[in-house]
C-alpha cells in the first residue's frame, strides 16, 4: 500500500539559521505516526512545511501521490490536510457549531452572492453540513458546550473542539501538534479516547507531535524521532525508544529519568 | 437541530424586525417636515456605510479610518453617471457601488500585508490621495468648487422623487427617506445573511485568527480583498444617497473627512461592532443627537460652577460658555470615550445584556462566565 | 516563609477560582503544587503575586502573608520587591527584546549595580546558552530556552522565593531533567521555591514538600515521600507504569 | 515622588484652564477699555445717522423706521418666520467645525447690529422684533443642506451663509424655495443669483483695484515690476487670480511665476524660493491668514522682502506679524476705528452698548457680521413697506430695493433690483500695515474704483 | 544649488516639526503599546496654555514654555488614569478610537476658553535669521532641530539606560509579565504619557513659530500630518521617529520645489508623506526602524 504522505528529504532555513535537514519519513493510509524530539528539534517546523505555512528550500512532499509542496495553506487544506495547534488556535467568538463548521469551509461552496440571497444551494448546503457537525460533536461528546463563545470554556474542551475542527474537515491526513500539552492524566485519557473514536470511525490517517511519552507509545505505530533538524531515528515505537542516540537527545539516560 | 439557522431565532427578535419595517413605512405619513427627513435619510445613509464598515472591521477585523474615501468616491460616481451623464437610478448606484467597490479591491492588497496600527494609516492615506484626486480632477468632480447633483433621476419602477401612493403625494424628500431605508433594508438583510453563511463564517475566522483560518482552507488574502470591495461598494452606495439628499459635493480637506470617517467608526462602536444591525442603532442613536441637544437645549443648560457661566448659549452675544453645536460636538466625543470605556459592545450589547438579565433574574447561576468582548482587531 | 490561609478569589462573573485554600511554605524548601486543569494552581500563584487584577479577579477572603507580613493588597512591583519572583505559566518572555534585555527587566526592582551584574553572571552560568546568545532577539529562541530565560529572568530579581509556574509545560523529557537539576541548584543557594507542575512525578522528585489543589482547595499534602507513595495519587497524577520516561505520566 | 508631582502638576492644571477661562476674558475686557473709549466719545457728536444722510436715488430704501417718505401698505401677513410680531432670520454659520473661529464672532456681530434694531428701532418698521435662528454647517455641504432643512420654515430669509461649499449646496435649495440668502464669501460668481444677496466687493474687483492701485498710483512699482501671485485652492482662490490675470491683461504687465497653496499647509519653503528665484518683486497674496503668516514668516528666513498685495481674507489684523510693513491690501470697509467714517462711529457705540457678555474688544469679524445686515435690514424695511413678509414678498422687495446706504461702512452702496439690473460695489480701499494702530494695524491709503472694473464681467 | 541647499534645510526643519510630534506619538507607542492619536489635541492645549502663560499673564516666554510642559504632563497623566487605565485590556482598535474621542474633545475644548478668531503668539526668534554658507536658516528652525535632537537624545537614554525606561518597553509588550518582574505598569504608562504631553508642548510651540506669530486651533490637525513621519521610521523607534520625520520633512518641501506636473494636481506634496510610507511600507512592514513583530505559529 503506497503512502497517504511521504515527506522527501526536505530542508528549511531561517536566516541562515538551519531549521530542518533532509527530514524524510512516510505515513501510511489509516495510521498514527509521532514525531518526537528535544525543543527546537523542528517538529512544528515539519508541519508547517506539510500544510503550507513555511516553503521548504529542498526536497518534496506528497499528499495522497499528488505534489503539495510549496502550495498555499488553503490550497493544500483543500486537498485533505488538516491540523491542530500547539497554542489554541480556536476561532474564540464563535460557538462550536461554527468552529467545526468552519473545519468544513472548503467542502462547502457558497460564495458571497448565494449567501447574501440565501437562495437554493446555499440553504441546503448550509443545512446538510450543520448536520454533520452536530453527529461529529455528538461523536465527540461536545453537546453541553453548544452556543458558547469557546473563548469562555475549558481549555480541556478548547483542546478538543480544535481536534474536532480538525476531524471535521474530513482530512486524509490529521496534523496533531501536542494534542495533550498542559493536560492532566484523567484529560488525557479523554482526549486518547477521542483520538482512537475518530481513527476507528473515520479510519484517518495522522500524525502527532507530543512529548506525552505514553500517550506517543500507546497510541502510534511509527515514531520518528527528530534532534536539530535531522532524523535521528525511525521506527516502530519500541524500537526507538530502545535508540541510544533518541535516549541521549531526547529521553534521557534511564538514571536522568525521573 | 438546524433551528439555529433562522435569521429571527426569538418572537422578539421578529417583532423588532416587523416594528422596524413598519416604523420606515409610517415615519413619512407622520413626519412631514424636510428637517427630519433629511435626519433620518442621513442617518440611513450612516447605516449603510456603518453597514459595510461593520462588516470590514466587526467581522472581519480589518482596522479602518478610511470609510469617508469610499463615500465620496461613490458620492462622486453618482453625480457624475447620476446628474452630469443621465443615466437612470439603478445604473448610478451601481456605478457608485462598482467605483468604491473597485477602490476597496485595489486597498485589500495592503490589508494583507499590513496589520492593526498600520493598516489604519494606510487607510488614511487613502481618505488623503482621495481628497487630493478630488479636488485637483477638475472634469469629473469640479475640483474644489465642487459640483452639483441637481436632477439626479430616484426612479426605478417608481419614482422616488415624486411619489405618490393611493392618491398620497410624498415630497421629494419623503420619496428618498423610502429609497434610502428600503436600501439600508436590503443590505441589511444580505449582511445578514452572509454572516450565517460560509462566506461570513470565514471573515470571522480570519478575524478572530487568521494564520488558523489560512490553515483549515480558508483564503484569507481574496477573503480580505472581497470584503474589502464589499464594505466599499455599500459605502459608495451611501454616498450616492448622500449626494442624492444633499444636492452639491466638494471634496472638503482631507482633514474634515477623516473626521467624516471617524463618524462611520462611532456609528459602529456606539451600536455594536460585529452585529448586523448595530449600524443601524448607532446611526439613529448619533444621527439626530445635535438636533435633539437642540430640542432640549433648554433642559441642558445649567451653571457650570466652575466659571460661574450657563452652559450654553441661547444667543450668540448673550452669556454662555458654549453653543448647542458645540455642545452637541464635545458630548459626541464624550458619549465615544464612553460607550468605548464601559460598553464597548455598544447599544446592541447593552439590549442583549439587559434581556439576558431579566431573563435570569432570581436565579444567578454562578457557572455563567465571564463575558468576553468582542475582538474589533486581533493585534 | 509564606503562609496563605483560607484563600478564596472570585472571578469577575462570580466564578470561584479558589475556596479557601491553605498552603505555607518553609524557609529553603521547594513546594511543590499539584493539581488538574482549572484546579486553581495558577490561580493561586497570581494571588501572591498580585497579579489577579489583570484577570478580573480579586480575593474576597483569607490571607496571604509573606515572612510574617500580609501581602493582600500590595501592588504586584512592591511584591517582587519584597522578594518574590516569578516565571510566569506560559514564559511571557519579551520576544521582541534581546536576552539580555530581559534580563534587565528581570533587574529592575534591584539598584545595585554591581550586585545586578553578579546576578547575571550566575545565570549565564546557569544556562551558558543564554550567555551565548545574549544579544538574540528573544522570541527566536526554542521552548526549552525560553523556560530557562523565563526562569532566569526571575532570578535577576534576587528573589528569596521563587514562583515557577509549569516549567516543565511543552518540554522534551530531557530538558525537562536538567530544569529539574537547576532548580535544585537554585534551591541549594538558599532560595526557597515553590513550583506548580502538571508533571507531578518531575515536582515531587525534587520537592520537600506536596499540596494537590482540587477544585479550588487543597484536596492532598505532606512531604513529597507521602505523596509519591499515596495511592490515589499514582492513579491520578502519577499514572500508569510505563518506565521510559515520567514526563507527565 | 510619583504622587507629588502628579499633584503638582494637576493643581497648575486646574488653575491654568480655570483661569484662563474666566482670565482671558477679564483681561481683554480691561485693555479693550483703552481702545475703545476713544471712538465711543466720539460717536456722541455724531448722532445715529440711519437714513438721515441725504442719498441719492437710495433715499426710499435706507433703513430709517421712520423714514415716512412713503405710506406703508397694510401689515404683513404671518409667513414662515413671521409670527406677525416676531421677524426670525436663519443664519448658517460655523459653529464647531473648522471656520467656528470665524463663524461665531460674525454671528455675534450680526447680533449685536439686530439687539440694536430692537432695542433703539423697536425693531424693523418699527414694531416687528428681530431673532436669530443659528444653524451650524461645520463648513461641510451635507451638515448645511440639513441645517438648512431646519431652519427653512421658520425663518424669512437666510441672513448669513458662511463661506462656499455651504452656500453652494444650500443655493438649489433656495432657488426651489424662493427664499432670499446672504453668500458667506464675495465671489462674484453669485453677483447675479436671484435669490442670492451678496454685499460688499467681490474679490474680483479687489484684486482689480489693488493692481490698478499698485501699478499706476502706488508709487512702489509700475507694469515693469515683477509681479506674481499665490493664490488658494479654492474658490476664493480661483475668482480673485481670475480678476487679476484680467488687470494684468488690461494693464500690461505680465505675472511671472504662479503658485496655489492648500489650507492647512505647513511648509512655504518653496512657495518662496521659487517666488524668489523668479525675482518677484511683489507679490499678490490671494490666500488665508495663518498660512499667510507662514509664508511670511519663510520669506523672512530665506531674505525674500517682496511687496505683498492681498484680498480681505488673506488679511486677518490679528495675525499680523513685525514682517508685515510692506503688506498691502483692498478691503471694502474702512478701518474700523476710523471715526471719520460714520457708520463706524455707529459701530462702535453699538458694540459698547450689546457686546457680548465676554467682554470682547471690537475686531473685524465682529464688524463684518454687523455691517452684513445693514442691507438686510434694509430689505426687511423695505418688505414690510410693502406688507409682504413671505418669501415671494421678500424676494420682490429685493428687485424693487435699489441703493442701500451703509454710512461709509462699504467704499461705495450696492444697488439691488432685478438680477440684471443690480449694480454691485466696485471700489475698494487700499490699506497698509501700520503697527502704530492698534488694534486694526491698517492705515488707509487710497479709496480707487478701477476703471477697469467696468470691462469686467462677473461670473464671466 | 542653492535652492536645493535651502530647500533642504527647510525640509529638514520641517522634519524636525515632524519628529517632535511624532517622538510624543512614539514614547506612548513604545511604553504601552497604543497609538495615540490625541497627541495632536497635547499639541494644540500644549500650545494654547504657553500663549496663556507668555502673552496673556506676560510670563518669560522660556518659563511659560516650562510651566506649560509641566501642566500638559499632568494633563496626560490625569487622561491617563482616568481614562486609558480602564482599558489597558481592550483590542488595539478600541483603544485608538478612545484617543481619537479625546482629540475631538480637545479640539472643541480650546476654542472655548480662547474664543478669539486669530491670536498672536509672538516668540524670542521671530525674524531671526542666520545665514550659514548662503543658506538662510531662521532661529525658530535651528531651535526646532535643536528641541528635536535633544528630546530624541534624551530618550534614547531614557530606554537605554535607566529602569523606567527598560520597564517601559517591557510594559508594552506584556504588562502582566513586566508586573511580574516588579515593574510597576501603572508607573510606565504614567510616566509615558506625562512625557508625551509635555513634548506635545514643543512640539506645538515650534510649529506655531514656524508660521511666525499667528495661532489658530488649527494645529491641531496639523500634528496629524506627522503621522507618515511616525510610521516611516518605526512605531517603537524614537531614532526612527526623527529620521522619519526628516525623510518626510525633505521629501514634502523638495517635491513641492522641484515635482510640477499638472496631472500630479496642486499641491501634490501634501500627499507625498503618505506615498513615500506606503512605498516603504511595502519593503519594510514595519518601518524603517521599527521592531519586527515575532510570530510564531
Amino acid at each position: 500500500m503506497s503512502a497517504v504522505l511521504e515527506v522527501d528529504g526536505i530542508s528549511l532555513s531561517f536566516g541562515g539559521l538551519r531549521v530542518l535537514n533532509e527530514v524524510s519519513f512516510a505515513l501510511e493510509p489509516a495510521s498514527l505516526l509521532a514525531i518526537i524530539g528535544p525543543n527546537g528539534a523542528g517538529k512544528t517546523s515539519v508541519f508547517n512545511c506539510i500544510n503550507g505555512v513555511y516553503r521548504p528550500f529542498e526536497g518534496s512532499i506528497h499528499l495522497d501521490g499528488e505534489e503539495i509542496t510549496g502550495a498555499r495553506p488553503a490550497s493544500i487544506a483543500e486537498r485533505g490536510l488538516a491540523r491542530t495547534f500547539q497554542n489554541l488556535a480556536l476561532f474564540v467568538n464563535l460557538d462550536v457549531v461554527d468552529n467545526l463548521m468552519l473545519g468544513r469551509h472548503h467542502l462547502m461552496k457558497t460564495g458571497y452572492w448565494a449567501g447574501a440571497l440565501w437562495v437554493g444551494r446555499a440553504k441546503r448546503e448550509e443545512h446538510v453540513h450543520r448536520a454533520r457537525c452536530h453527529e461529529l460533536i455528538d461523536l465527540l461528546e461536545l453537546g453541553d458546550h453548544v452556543g458558547r463563545p469557546v473563548g469562555l470554556l475549558p481549555y480541556g474542551v478548547q483542546k478538543r473542539i480544535e481536534f474536532g475542527r480538525a476531524v471535521a474537515m474530513e482530512p486524509k491526513v490529521l496534523l496533531l501538534d501536542e494534542p495533550v500539552a498542559g493536560m492532566n492524566v484523567e484529560e488525557t485519557e479523554v482526549m486518547a479516547g477521542d483520538i482512537t473514536s475518530v481513527r476507528e470511525e473515520l479510519g484517518m490517517a495522522m500524525i502527532m507531535v507530543e512529548h506525552d511519552m505514553q500517550l506517543v507509545m500507546g497510541l502510534a505505530e511509527q515514531i520518528v524521532c527528530l534532534s536539530f533538524g535531522e532524523v535521528i531515528a525511525t521506527g516502530d515505537p519500541a524500537t526507538v525508544a530502545a535508540d541510544p542516540e533518541v535516549i541521549a537527545a531526547y529521553l534521557g539516560t534511564p538514571e536522568d529519568a525521573v | 437541530m438546524t433551528d439555529d439557522l433562522r435569521l429571527l431565532r426569538s418572537a422578539g427578535a421578529r417583532i423588532g424586525a416587523a416594528l422596524a419595517v413598519a416604523a420606515v413605512v409610517v415615519t413619512p405619513l407622520l413626519i412631514s417636515s424636510d428637517f427630519w427627513m433629511s435626519v433620518f435619510i442621513a442617518a440611513g445613509v450612516f447605516a449603510l456605510g456603518g453597514l459595510g464598515l461593520n462588516l470590514l472591521t466587526g467581522y472581519t477585523g480589518q482596522a479602518s479610518l478610511g470609510q469617508a474615501a469610499f463615500v465620496l468616491i461613490g458620492a462622486y460616481t453618482a453625480a457624475w453617471f447620476g446628474a452630469d451623464k443621465g443615466w437612470p437610478m439603478l445604473l448610478w448606484m451601481a456605478a457608485a457601488m462598482l467605483a468604491a467597490g473597485l477602490v476597496g479591491a485595489a486597498i485589500g492588497p495592503f490589508a494583507l500585508r499590513f496589520k492593526g496600527n498600520y493598516l489604519v494609516v494606510v487607510s488614511i492615506a487613502l481618505v488623503f490621495v482621495t481628497v487630493h484626486v478630488l479636488q485637483n480632477w477638475d472634469s469629473f468632480s469640479g475640483g474644489f468648487n465642487g459640483k452639483s447633483v441637481g436632477g439626479i433621476s430616484l426612479s426605478f419602477l417608481v419614482d422616488f422623487g415624486d411619489l405618490s401612493i393611493f392618491g398620497k403625494q410624498f415630497t421629494p424628500e419623503q420619496g428618498l427617506f423610502y429609497l434610502t431605508w428600503i436600501v439600508v433594508g436590503l443590505a441589511t438583510l444580505a449582511v445578514a445573511n452572509i454572516i450565517r453563511t460560509r462566506p461570513g463564517r470565514a471573515l470571522q475566522a480570519i478575524r478572530d485568527r487568521d494564520v488558523a483560518a489560512e490553515v483549515i482552507g480558508i483564503r484569507v488574502a481574496r477573503n480580505k480583498v472581497i470584503v474589502f470591495a464589499l464594505s466599499g461598494a455599500m459605502a459608495g452606495l451611501a454616498g450616492g444617497l448622500d449626494a442624492a439628499r444633499v444636492g452639491f459635493l466638494t471634496p472638503g480637506v482631507a482633514e474634515s473627512q477623516l473626521l467624516l470617517s471617524i463618524r462611520y467608526v462611532a456609528v459602529i462602536v456606539v451600536g455594536g461592532v460585529g452585529t448586523v444591525v448595530g449600524a443601524i442603532v448607532g446611526a439613529l442613536f448619533l444621527g439626530p443627537l445635535p438636533e435633539l441637544v437642540e430640542e432640549f437645549s433648554d433642559k441642558i443648560n445649567f451653571t457650570v460652577p466652575l466659571v460661574d457661566q450657563p452652559l450654553l448659549k441661547d444667543s450668540a452675544t448673550s452669556e454662555g460658555i458654549m453653543s448647542n453645536a458645540v455642545f452637541s460636538e464635545i458630548l459626541f466625543s464624550i458619549l465615544l470615550v464612553v460607550f468605548l470605556m464601559f460598553q464597548p459592545r455598544g447599544l446592541v450589547g447593552l439590549w442583549h445584556r439587559m434581556v439576558a438579565s431579566l431573563k435570569r433574574r432570581g436565579t444567578p447561576t454562578d457557572d455563567a462566565g465571564p463575558d468576553i468582548e468582542p475582538v474589533a482587531t486581533p493585534h | 516563609m509564606l503562609r496563605v490561609s483560607d484563600l478564596e478569589v472570585v472571578y469577575s462573573a462570580a466564578v470561584l477560582g479558589l475556596r479557601g485554600a491553605e498552603l505555607s511554605v518553609a524557609r529553603g524548601s521547594i513546594v511543590a503544587l499539584l493539581g488538574a486543569n482549572g484546579a486553581g494552581k495558577t490561580t493561586l500563584l497570581r494571588a501572591i503575586t498580585g497579579l489577579l487584577g489583570y484577570h478580573n479577579a480579586r480575593i474576597t477572603s483569607g490571607q496571604i502573608e509573606l515572612n510574617g507580613s500580609v501581602l493582600n493588597d500590595v501592588a504586584p512591583a512592591a511584591i517582587v520587591r519584597r522578594g518574590v519572583g516569578q516565571a510566569m505559566e506560559g514564559r511571557r518572555i519579551f520576544g521582541e527584546l534581546s536576552i539580555e534585555d530581559n534580563l534587565k527587566v528581570g533587574g529592575v526592582s534591584v539598584k545595585d549595580r554591581a550586585a545586578k551584574q553578579q546576578t547575571r553572571d550566575y545565570v549565564f552560568d546557569l544556562f551558558p546558552v543564554l550567555g551565548e546568545r545574549r544579544r538574540q532577539q528573544a522570541g527566536y529562541l526554542s521552548g526549552g530556552e525560553q523556560q530557562m530565560l523565563a526562569i532566569g529572568r526571575a532570578l535577576m530579581s534576587q528573589p528569596d522565593l521563587l514562583l515557577l509556574d509549569e516549567p516543565s509545560l511543552g518540554l522534551a523529557p530531557l530538558i525537562v531533567t536538567q530544569i529539574r537539576d537547576v532548580i535544585a541548584d537554585i534551591n541549594k543557594t538558599g532560595t526557597t521555591v515553590l513550583l506548580v507542575e502538571q508533571n507531578a512525578a518531575m515536582a515531587l522528585s525534587i520537592a520537600d514538600h506536596g499540596y494537590v489543589l482540587e477544585n479550588g482547595r487543597v484536596g492532598l499534602s505532606g512531604s513529597a515521600r507521602q505523596l509519591r507513595e499515596d495511592d490515589s495519587m499514582q492513579a491520578l497524577y502519577l499514572g500508569g507504569t510505563i518506565a521510559v520516561s515520567e514526563n507527565r505520566s | 515622588m510619583t504622587k507629588k508631582l502628579w499633584l503638582v502638576s494637576a493643581l497648575l492644571l486646574t488653575f491654568a484652564l480655570f483661569a484662563a477661562a474666566c482670565g482671558s476674558s477679564d483681561d481683554s475686557g480691561d485693555s479693550a477699555g483703552s481702545d475703545t473709549t476713544e471712538p465711543t466719545d466720539g460717536s456722541d457728536t455724531t448722532a445715529p445717522t440711519d437714513g438721515t444722510e441725504p442719498a441719492d436715488s437710495g433715499s426710499d430704501a435706507t433703513v430709517a423706521p421712520d423714514d415716512g417718505s412713503v405710506e406703508p401698505a397694510g401689515d404683513p401677513e404671518p409667513a414662515p418666520g413671521f409670527d406677525g410680531e416676531t421677524i426670525k432670520l436663519g443664519y448658517l454659520t460655523d459653529e464647531s467645525g473648522p471656520l467656528a473661529i470665524l463663524g461665531v464672532p460674525l454671528t455675534t456681530g450680526s447680533q449685536i447690529y439686530w439687539d440694536y434694531v430692537n432695542e433703539e428701532l423697536g425693531g424693523v418698521g418699527g414694531r416687528y422684533q428681530v431673532e436669530l435662528a443659528t444653524g451650524d454647517t461645520k463648513d461641510d455641504p451635507s451638515s448645511a443642506v440639513q441645517e438648512y432643512q431646519r431652519l427653512k420654515d421658520d425663518s424669512v430669509l437666510f441672513a448669513q451663509i458662511l463661506s462656499t461649499p455651504p452656500t453652494q449646496a444650500v443655493l438649489e435649495f433656495l432657488k426651489e424655495d424662493n427664499i432670499v440668502g446672504v453668500p458667506g464669501s464675495l465671489a462674484g460668481t453669485w453677483a447675479n443669483e436671484a435669490v442670492l444677496m451678496p454685499n460688499g466687493a467681490a474679490y474680483e474687483y479687489e484684486m482689480i483695484n489693488i493692481a490698478d492701485w499698485f501699478v499706476n498710483d502706488s508709487g512702489l512699482g509700475g507694469v515693469d515690476t515683477v509681479q506674481c501671485v499665490v493664490s488658494v485652492n479654492d474658490l476664493y482662490g480661483e475668482v480673485g487670480l481670475d480678476g487679476l490675470e484680467y488687470a494684468a491683461g488690461e494693464l500690461g504687465f505680465e505675472l511671472t511665476e504662479k503658485r496655489t497653496m492648500n489650507r492647512n499647509d505647513t511648509d512655504f519653503a518653496a512657495t518662496v524660493s521659487a517666488l524668489d528665484q523668479a525675482g518677484c518683486e511683489a507679490v499678490y497674496a490671494i490666500t488665508v491668514p495663518r498660512e499667510q503668516s507662514t509664508m511670511m514668516a519663510e520669506a523672512a528666513t530665506q531674505g525674500f522682502d517682496p511687496i505683498w498685495l492681498g484680498a480681505l481674507p488673506s488679511y486677518l489684523s490679528l495675525l499680523a506679524g513685525p514682517n508685515f510693513e510692506k503688506f498691502y491690501v483692498a478691503l471694502d470697509n474702512p478701518d474700523f476705528n476710523d471715526t471719520s467714517v460714520p457708520g463706524m462711529v455707529d459701530f462702535l457705540e453699538r458694540f459698547e452698548t450689546y457686546k457680548p457678555d465676554s467682554g470682547a474688544e471690537p475686531n473685524s469679524f465682529f464688524f463684518s457680521g454687523y455691517y452684513q445686515q445693514i442691507a438686510v435690514h434694509a430689505l426687511l424695511e423695505k418688505a414690510v413697506e410693502l406688507g409682504d413678509l413671505s418669501r415671494e414678498g421678500i424676494a420682490n422687495a429685493m428687485t424693487q430695493l435699489g441703493e442701500v446706504e451703509t454710512d461709509g461702512l462699504t467704499a461705495e452702496n450696492y444697488v439691488y433690483g432685478a438680477p440684471e439690473d443690480r449694480i454691485p460695489t466696485s471700489a475698494s480701499r487700499i490699506f497698509v500695515y501700520d503697527p502704530d494702530n492698534p488694534p486694526n494695524l491698517l492705515t488707509e491709503l487710497a479709496l480707487l474704483d478701477s476703471e477697469l472694473n467696468d470691462g469686467y464681467e462677473l461670473g464671466g | 544649488m542653492d535652492k536645493f541647499l535651502q530647500l533642504f534645510v527647510s525640509g529638514v526643519a520641517l522634519g524636525g516639526i515632524y519628529a517632535l510630534i511624532a517622538l510624543g506619538f512614539v514614547v506612548i507607542y513604545k511604553a504601552t503599546g497604543t497609538f495615540n492619536f490625541a497627541q495632536g489635541g497635547f499639541v494644540l492645549l500644549g500650545t494654547y496654555l504657553t500663549y496663556q502663560l507668555a502673552v496673556e499673564w506676560e510670563v518669560n516666554f522660556y518659563l511659560s514654555t516650562l510651566i506649560a510642559v509641566l501642566a500638559m504632563a499632568g494633563v496626560a497623566m490625569l487622561i491617563e488614569r482616568t481614562v486609558l487605565r480602564r482599558m489597558m485590556d481592550q483590542p488595539a482598535f478600541t483603544i485608538i478610537l478612545v484617543t481619537v474621542g479625546i482629540l475631538l474633545f480637545l479640539q472643541q475644548l480650546v476654542p472655548i476658553i480662547w474664543d478669539e478668531p486669530g491670536l498672536r503668539f509672538a516668540n524670542p526668534w521671530l525674524g531671526e535669521v542666520v545665514d550659514i554658507g548662503g543658506v538662510s536658516i531662521s532661529h525658530a528652525n535651528i531651535w526646532t532641530v535643536v528641541y528635536a535632537g535633544v528630546v530624541f537624545g534624551a530618550f534614547a537614554l531614557f530606554f537605554k539606560f535607566t529602569r523606567t525606561g527598560i520597564g517601559m518597553q517591557a510594559a508594552a509588550l506584556d504588562q502582566e509579565a513586566a508586573a511580574a518582574q516588579g515593574i510597576s505598569v501603572a508607573r510606565s504608562f504614567q510616566v509615558s504619557w506625562a512625557i508625551a504631553g509635555a513634548v506635545g508642548v514643543l512640539a506645538g510651540v515650534m510649529l506655531t513659530a514656524r508660521g511666525g506669530d499667528a495661532l489658530t486651533p488649527a494645529i491641531g490637525f496639523v500634528a496629524l500630518r506627522a503621522l507618515p513621519a511616525m510610521i516611516l521610521g518605526g512605531l517603537d523607534s524614537p531614532g526612527g521617529a526623527v529620521v522619519g520625520g526628516v525623510i518626510i520633512g525633505v521629501a514634502e518641501v523638495l517635491t513641492a520645489g522641484y515635482l510640477e506636473y499638472e496631472w500630479l494636481g496642486a499641491n501634490f506634496s501634501s500627499v507625498v508623506p503618505y506615498l513615500v510610507l506606503i512605498f516603504v511600507l511595502l519593503f519594510r512592514p514595519s518601518g524603517l526602524f521599527g521592531t519586527k513583530e515575532v510570530e510564531r505559529v
